[in-house]
């Protein structure tokens, strides 16, 4: 699988480290909302599709990345800068969580 | 002469004589033959016995689809088992041996199986073993006792025990374009992309590149087609845009558009050359693939269609028009297709007697017959072979009529005289590459075989792989698409060469198995039998791959290139359906087998690199004993001679309490933490305040995970305004900087600051001890070390024997503690200056056993305690959490499951039996050494402590915090260690902090 | 000033090992420049730390991802987004760096002991490369003078194009033995030689 | 239908086979069920057993979208073992073994058990402790486990580098003499077998395709093969959790799931006879008894559902053979594939009653679920029937994300990849 760094160009997935759900968004620091922040740190959308997810180039320049893969091909659709990302980050996609 | 070698013909070079053995018989041969060429020249027919049966078997194939003729070869004691005679090139000293045969390949007991094999059936194992209820052998026992035996007879070849001396690499290539295969159409497909200006790659598993022109005996351009390929591979050699590599078979095709190969660089040579790698494992990352594999032949299924003797007629071909070789001298051919009349022709020409073309069809082509005609022989259209006779080799075959269209057998059978039965039963295209590489392939009725899925990577693919069967589509085919791999439009298709070859149809009448009585086998090396296939459908396994799990079908060495389609055929017949709808198999990578040395390429011998400090030489020559610790090696002790490890870290710690030593912490990790926003930053990923940190002053600092629990621990020194440097743990290092990284690019990206890692700028060698301050002040210029200079937590700049220094005075040990910094090219010279100074005061360089003594005496924790489980409250730091700002990890660490009573908690224990402790023994209330139980939790490290004159250790007890002042045991029956202990406060140890601090 | 030591004393052996029917395939040597320097630009900013460079190193590095200049005693490649690493064969460029890059541009960072500099020259010395690391060092994919960074497996490089047949490979300075070990070993099929 | 024995395979090799009856029906769907269990592998397969079997329940059905095991049941290395750290696992693993110890008898068909026992090596003083401590946890829950010197695993496993010059070295190691393995298919043909031959209806090519409900409740599942309405809805469907969750409008779970590849050399003559596993990494092989080395690693480290990874990890897995056994570097890998993993965030299981009413819940087995088989099976039984877990899972909730009670064995908290 190769991903695409958008410094460094198509590098081999052995040089990244997969970090986890890119659709997270972190709760406000002070928020004590334990609803929200087990949701953060433990819920998943895992999706048979496509997925949007972080990826550090650990093996190269550790950027960290936003990257669309689709999880039933390996497709990689598209990658940018998580930093340039973050801020179209949104949080809509949650519509119920699980509970016991 | 060798009795089955034509007297010419062929690509082999009959001037070199290649001397070799099999079965410790010496055999020759010529350069150029493959193991099974040569033997098959030399009249053996015999070439192993098969997995389950051990029935005699032959040679069936030429190439990489081989199931029966498996070897080993031996090289001194090192053995390389299972290897298709057919792909083993000779070289003088080859030394060969058959396998799965006791005691030899003539005589088997094995072979006694077959008697069983209508109980050994498909599945027989599921339905038996399952032993007495009651008793010795109750539960699973009789299985294990019967399992014994099966073990002993299982297996084909043996593994050897030596170390393999080879040298495996691993290689990685980018290209444009990489061709599969070198027949024709790979050939051409090469040429076109390199001509359009893209970097090429080509790869033919064979030595020869070539493929089918090397035995087709077509002419292509005017010269013979294996002349035509020789000049086409030295034009393509010759090209800066081209690598040709021969022997090198592709065989997975991962995302990306990567793939993989192995190329058996020297498997062909007695030893390779000088650094030369055995096998070199090659990832290539192309722009777009040619896939240019040719297509298998399949045998068909009849009785007796295992007989030494039996075999493909395209191998046939193979053997005669490449080799040189005769497979027989009687032979009678067997097909349902028009490929095999090629064959017979070109064995009458070189010489061999064609006594019988058997066809199913009733109406054979015009030319098919004409071709019957001039071999000679009986022509038997309409006809099947019913069984072979003969012992372990054909001597003649049976034969009766068929309705090719019903498979219904008529009339009488009689019997053929013939030495070799040549069958095709049809060709398969070779889709593995593809099938890996994305969707389900699709059927093709005329062809009756799979034809290539629609891509889901970039490739293209050409000639007997697309089920286009003729040399002259191939070349066209090759050529478009080595123009669109190329992402190149402009060739010129009438500048392509001509080809003359007899026209076939390669459309095969749709019969796969003859249905007479007798064992008729589908998967020749795993003896699976067209009955085994109705077992299984009768039992219920119908899908294809209850199929083949159920009656190991396909899952043989080679991986059923032969046997796939047949046996599938039949479980369709069966069913009434037809053959897709039973299922097609998914390919897996690999294509063929490959060699386990070759993946690990580079780090066969050599798995990880060692990472070392820049100290590592003096610690090797002044006698320190090392730990792994990661990648790391620490020293552990500097044992004296006839020391034990106990004594000399005792010693080691006497001396660093009683007066002073030096610990090499280079491996502590450190990240430079830089820039206008690093306080704020700290403070965030911190359970404590740094953005108030004094410049030149160091803290202590916990970091949490988002889940609450505790992450890693380490000092944090502010160098300048902007300017921190972290030390994490050394086994942490790396995942505490990712974490950082992941909150400054993902989470922050607003805050600037900048992570480096500059554990390697630095060489640190902490100084401890009451002389510590002493030793310093006898070496450091530039500063002054004082109390009030150097407070605790202080830090200063100076020289140390002319180089730089930075001296920070901080203490694991719980002694008067310094840490020493300087650039890691002046560590040894530092250390020496610092061992030198220290002279007058007896320093010791001192371990991590020692370390490891001291702070288990003064309660610090480590990895050992920092499990991933515990919450700072667990570890007696809930001082450290600050409660006047959030910080990563605040918010979940009060969850109920993280603050309850009864939690793991630190505490120390005291040996009350005055017996050493062991970490990872268990603390229990009630001692039970016949059934222990009742664990409350587990030592986490443990020593004897020079400074109170007892063994202790730190443990993690449930409700541990309460139970401090009270009685439990040690129950450790692993070790066998059982005792009574006391819990008590995990600070041993100058408690109040007086000595560091003094 | 004291000497910086050298992370390969004990594996370090001059001569020429290997297969010579082709000649020597690369030539090996640590090149132990007195200055290892990293530059980190804040988001924007990296045209002033390009400047910079040109400042104090007088070298001028093309647009670009990678991009990097090199001459005899001195060089500079871009190696991370904003990042990039300045070597000279002289001591001092630290200092010379913290003078002129401001807090507001972006960071200086000191590894001249943190990284071994290894220098792998000669026709062989892409094949050889190439046995480690999957980047392209074909001369149009990997141009003269550029950066990459990239790993073999735990060991991180960063590799410049010096000339169009060498190459200087920054290791941590902790694997250098490691990795200069294993560099001779995959240089032997080709020859080569340790200056 | 007929007992399988050795009697019988004799008496059906004098008529020539012909009267062998499918292992189990192939039976059409009826309307309604008092339980359905969506997943057909052995998970789900044993879970209908034990309702059966242990509840009396026997108007069940179990939904495969494809052939039946034709998950991680045949796609893994056939390991069982309960060498675990934390209580809550020793103790499930452990029941899991027991039923284990009997399964063959139980089910009538030869699963292959072999307690041919599993070796972890240590390599540091370190590490050995940790084994000590894992050993000594597992002992004080009345499991085996015992500690081997290097001179007894050199004797153990010919052919392993147990000299001190290797890279790291072996000191010691963690023996589970009772653990072992099992024919991986044979697991779920016995178990489909047992539970149809109580009335289960085994519906393969069954895919769910949406849940029916009564407000918040599931009352029953659309599927390709017809609408089925349900008591009660059991959901054990591995990687695939998070798909199905989904389609009952819950969106996110606890699991990331992971693409775990496997792989087994040609046959050859056996010489491992034990489960080993390598310290300094990630690697456990065992050697089948058709001679055939079945040995994995690491995950590939990414979210997929492809059942098959990429290079790195094959790379990885190989050099890590060949760092414990040199003289492998001839043996040729024959077949590689790739599982589906559902990995839970404190990398143990998920077997509950909700989320929903009316809903079962079984996932979350990282790469533990074939050796769990029976155990998970017998316990989601019992939480089907009682609508309460047995002690064995009442630790393996759903809430104990939320409430801090989380069971984690590695240390690693919520990064799945890392469990």
């Amino acid at each position: 699988m190769l991903i695409t760094c958008p410094y460094c160009g198509p590098r081999d997935v052995s040089e990244y480290t997969y970090q986890g759900d890119g659709n997270r968004t972190r709760p406000d620091p002070a928020s004590t909302d334990q609803e929200v922040w087990n949701a953060y740190v433990y819920d998943r959308l895992n999706p048979a599709g496509e997925h949007h997810e972080i990826w550090q180039h650990s093996g190269g320049c550790r950027a960290h990345l936003a990257v669309t893969r689709n999880t039933l091909t390996h497709v990689v659709s598209s990658v940018s800068f998580a930093r340039d990302a973050g801020h179209k980050k949104s949080d809509s996609r949650r519509k119920t969580g699980a509970k016991a | 002469m060798s009795p089955r070698r034509a007297i010419s013909g062929g690509r082999i070079d009959r001037l070199r004589t290649i001397r070799f053995t099999f079965d410790g018989r010496p055999f020759t041969g010529h350069a150029g033959d493959t193991l099974a060429s040569a033997l098959l020249a030399n009249g053996v027919t015999l070439f192993a016995r098969s997995f389950k049966y051990h029935r005699p078997r032959g040679v069936l194939t030429a190439g990489i689809d081989e199931p029966n003729a498996l070897v080993t070869v031996l090289s001194g004691a090192v053995r390389e088992p299972n290897i298709p005679a057919t792909m083993l090139e000779i070289y003088d000293g080859l030394n060969v041996a058959s396998q799965n045969r006791f005691p030899s390949l003539a005589y088997d007991v094995g072979a006694l199986n077959q008697l069983g094999s209508k109980v050994l059936g498909a599945g027989f194992y599921y339905k038996t073993f399952m032993g007495p209820v009651i008793g010795p052998l109750k539960g699973t026992r009789f299985w294990m006792f019967c399992e014994w035996f099966i073990r002993r007879a299982a297996g084909l070849g043996s593994a050897g025990l030596e170390k393999d001396p080879s040298r495996y690499e691993r290689m990685n290539a980018f290209c444009d374009v990489l061709v599969v295969g070198s027949g024709p159409a790979g050939l051409i497909a090469a040429k076109a992309a390199s001509d359009s200006g893209a970097r090429v790659m080509l790869a033919e598993l064979d030595a020869t590149p070539g493929g089918s022109a090397n035995w087709s005996g077509e002419t292509i351009d005017g010269l013979p087609a294996a002349e035509w390929a020789a000049e086409t591979l030295r034009d393509l050699k010759a090209r800066e845009n081209v690598r040709v590599l021969p022997r090198t078979t592709v065989w997975g095709y991962y995302d990306g558009n990567t793939l993989s190969a192995v190329e058996r660089v020297a498997d062909h040579r007695n030893t390779p050359a000088k650094g030369e790698p055995r096998h070199r494992h090659w990832t290539i990352r192309t722009q777009s693939v040619v896939l240019a594999t040719g297509a298998f032949e399949r045998p068909l299924v009849f009785p007796g269609n295992d007989r030494p003797g039996v075999m493909l007629a395209g191998a046939a071909l193979r053997y005669v028009n490449q080799y040189g070789v005769l497979p027989g001298q009687k032979i009678a051919i067997f097909t349902n297709n028009d490929s095999a009349y090629h064959t017979a022709e070109a064995l009458k020409k070189a010489g061999a007697e064609i006594v019988a073309m058997v066809d199913v069809r009733d109406d054979t082509s015009v030319a098919g017959r004409e071709i019957a005609r001039e071999v000679g022989g009986e022509y038997l259209a309409g006809h099947a072979v019913v069984a072979t006779e003969g012992g372990a080799q054909v001597s003649g075959i049976k034969v009766q009529r068929i309705n090719a269209a019903t498979g219904a057998l008529s009339g009488d059978p009689r019997s053929i005289h013939a030495d070799c039965l040549l069958v095709s039963g049809g060709w398969s295209p070779t889709i593995h590459l593809a099938s890996q590489a994305g969707l389900k392939p699709e059927w093709d009725n005329d062809l009756q075989a799979f034809l290539p899925p629609k891509p889901t990577q970039n490739w293209v693919g050409a000639g007997a792989f697309n089920g286009s069967f003729s040399t002259e589509k191939a070349i066209s085919e090759g050529h478009a698409a080595g123009l669109t791999a190329a992402g190149a439009t402009d060739g010129k298709a009438d500048e392509l060469p001509s080809v003359d070859a007899d026209a076939f149809d390669p459309n095969p009448a749709p019969v796969f198995e003859i249905k007479a009585k007798g064992k008729a086998f589908v998967d020749l090396q795993h003896d699976v039998t067209a009955d085994d296939v109705r077992l299984a459908h009768r039992e219920g396994f119908v899908s294809v791959e209850h199929l083949k799990r159920y009656t190991t079908l396909g899952m043989a060495t080679d991986q059923g290139k032969t046997s796939n389609i047949p046996g599938l055929a039949i479980m369709a017949e069966t069913l009434g359906k037809p053959i897709p709808d039973v299922g097609t198999t998914r390919f897996r990578a690999p294509f063929a087998p490959v060699s386990v040395g070759s993946l690990a390429g580079e780090r066969y011998g050599d798995i990880r690199p060692e990472r070392l400090t820049p100290m590592y030489d003096w610690h090797v020559e002044n006698g320190a004993e090392f730990y792994a610790a990661g990648l790391w090696h620490r020293p552990m002790i500097y044992g004296l001679s006839g020391e034990s490890v106990e004594q000399a870290y005792v010693r080691e710690t006497k001396a660093v309490r009683g007066g002073v030593g030096l610990v090499d912490v280079s491996t502590l990790g450190k990240i430079a933490v830089q820039g206008p926003d690093a306080g704020a930053f700290l403070d965030r990923v911190y359970t404590n305040m740094f953005s108030t940190l004094a410049i030149g002053k160091a803290r202590y600092g916990l970091m949490l995970r988002e889940d609450g629990f505790v992450l890693d621990d380490g000092t944090t020194w502010r160098l300048g305004e902007h300017d921190f440097l972290m030390t994490t743990t050394t086994a942490n290092a790396g995942k505490v900087m990712q974490h950082l990284e992941y909150l400054l690019d993902v989470v922050w990206p607003e805050l600037k600051v900048q992570l480096t890692s500059v554990t390697d700028q630095w060489a640190g060698a902490a100084i401890s001890g009451p002389k510590s301050r002493d030793v310093l002040a006898a070496c450091v210029t530039g500063t002054k070390v004082d109390n009030d200079a150097l407070p605790f937590m202080g830090i200063v700049y100076g020289e140390i024997d002319g180089a730089p220094v930075m001296i920070c005075r901080l203490s694991f040990s719980g002694e008067l503690a310094y840490e020493v910094y300087s650039g890691a090219g002046h560590g040894t010279h530092v250390w020496q200056a610092l061992i030198k100074a220290g002279e007058p005061f007896a320093i010791v360089p001192y371990g991590l056993e020692a370390l490891g003594t001291m702070r288990i005496e003064k309660g610090h924790v480590t990895g050992a305690e920092i499990d991933g489980r515990t919450t700072a409250r667990d570890l007696h730091l809930d001082w450290m959490l600050s409660k006047k700002k959030p910080f990563i990890g605040s918010a979940m660490m009060d969850r109920e499951g993280l603050v309850a009573e009864d939690r793991l908690q630190l505490v120390g224990i005291v040996s009350l039996d005055n017996r050493p402790l062991n970490g990872g023994a268990h603390i229990v209330e009630e001692l039970d050494e016949a059934n222990p139980h009742g664990s409350l939790g587990h030592l986490t490290a443990a020593c004897y402590s020079p400074s109170l004159g007892k063994y202790i250790g730190l443990a993690l007890v449930k409700g541990g915090k309460a139970r401090q002042g009270t009685r439990a045991f040690i129950s450790d029956p692993l070790r066998k260690r059982f005792g009574p202990v006391e819990i008590v406060s995990h600070h041993f140890f100058d408690p109040e902090g007086s000595r560091m601090h003094g | 000033m004291v000497e910086q030591e050298s992370p390969l004393k004990p594996v370090w052996k001059p001569g020429t090992r290997g297969n010579f029917s082709d000649g020597v395939g690369v030539y090996l040597s640590e090149t132990a420049p007195g200055s290892i320097v990293q530059l980190a630009a804040w988001h924007g900013e990296e045209k002033a730390i390009i400047a910079a460079i040109k400042k104090v190193a007088g070298l001028t590095l093309p647009d670009g991802a990678g991009g990097g200049a090199a001459t005899g005693t001195k060089a500079a490649f871009g190696f991370a987004p904003g990042k990039f690493l300045v070597v000279d064969e002289q001591e001092g460029l630290v200092a010379a760096f913290a003078k002129s890059v401001k807090t507001e541009t972006g960071t200086v960072t000191d590894l001249s002991h943190g990284r071994t500099a290894i220098r792998i020259t000669g026709p062989k010395a892409e094949w050889v490369l190439a046995k480690f690391f999957a980047i392209d060092f074909s001369l149009t994919a990997f141009p003269v003078g550029a950066g990459r960074s990239t790993v073999h497996h735990d060991i991180f490089a960063q590799i410049q194009r010096s000339a169009p047949t060498q190459f200087d490979v920054y290791v941590f300075r902790s694997f250098a033995r490691s990795f200069w070990t294993a560099l001779c070993h995959a240089s032997e099929e080709v020859g080569y030689e340790v200056k | 239908m007929a007992e399988y024995s050795a009697f019988a395979l004799l008496k059906n090799a004098l008529t020539g086979n012909q009267d062998w009856k499918p292992a189990w029906r192939k039976p059409e769907p009826k309307p309604a069920y008092d339980v359905i269990i969506i997943g057909g592998g052995g998970h789900g397969l044993s879970t209908a057993y034990y309702l059966a079997k242990e509840f009396g329940i026997t108007n069940v059905a179990v939904l495969e979208k494809g052939y039946l095991g034709s998950g991680n049941v045949g796609r893994n290395t056939t390991a069982v073992r309960s060498n675990y750290l934390l209580p809550e696992n020793v103790r499930f693993y452990e029941h899991s073994m027991k039923l284990w110890e009997n399964l063959s008898h139980e089910l009538n068909y030869n699963v292959m058990f072999s307690q041919r026992g599993c070796l972890n090596l240590a390599h540091t003083p370190g590490q050995l402790d940790d084994y000590a401590r894992r050993g000594n946890a597992m002992r004080h829950e009345g499991v085996d486990a015992e500690l081997m010197t290097p001179a007894q695993i050199a004797k153990l496993v010919p052919g392993l580098d147990v000299s001190a010059s290797a890279r790291f070295p072996i000191i010691g190691g963690l023996m589970q003499r009772r653990a072992g393995t099992a024919r991986h298919d044979a697991v779920a043909w016995g178990y489909a077998r047992g539970a149809d031959r109580r009335g289960v209806d085994i519906l393969e090519n069954c895919e769910v395709t949406g849940f029916i409900k009564d407000g918040d409740r599931v009352v029953g599942v659309n599927t390709t093969r017809g609408e089925i309405r349900a008591g009660k809805v059991a959901v054990a469907v591995a990687g695939h959790t998070g798909h199905v969750m989904r389609m009952a409008g819950i969106d996110t779970m606890p699991i990331e799931s992971h693409v775990l590849q496997a792989f087994v050399s040609e046959s050859l003559k056996p010489f491992l006879h034990t489960v080993l596993t390598f310290g300094m990494g990630h690697f456990y092989a065992s050697q089948s008894d058709k001679g055939g080395l079945v040995y994995g690693g690491d995950l590939d480290g990414y979210n997929s559902y492809a059942q098959r990874g990429n290079l790195p990890i094959v790379e990885e897995v190989m050099s890590e053979m060949l760092a414990l056994f040199p003289s492998l570097a001839r043996v040729r890998v024959l077949r590689s594939w790739g599982g589906v993993c559902d990995m839970s965030m404190d990398g143990s299981p998920i077997i509950t009653t909700g989320p929903l009413p009316g809903m079962y819940l079984n996932c979350g087995w990282c790469y533990g679920g074939f050796k769990a088989t029976p155990a998970s099976g017998w316990c989601f039984a019992h939480t089907i029937a009682r609508d309460e877990p047995h002690e064995f899972n009442a630790p393996f909730t759903l809430d104990r994300f939320q409430r801090g009670t989380i069971i984690d064995d590695k240390g690693q908290g919520s990064t799945p990849r890392l469990h």
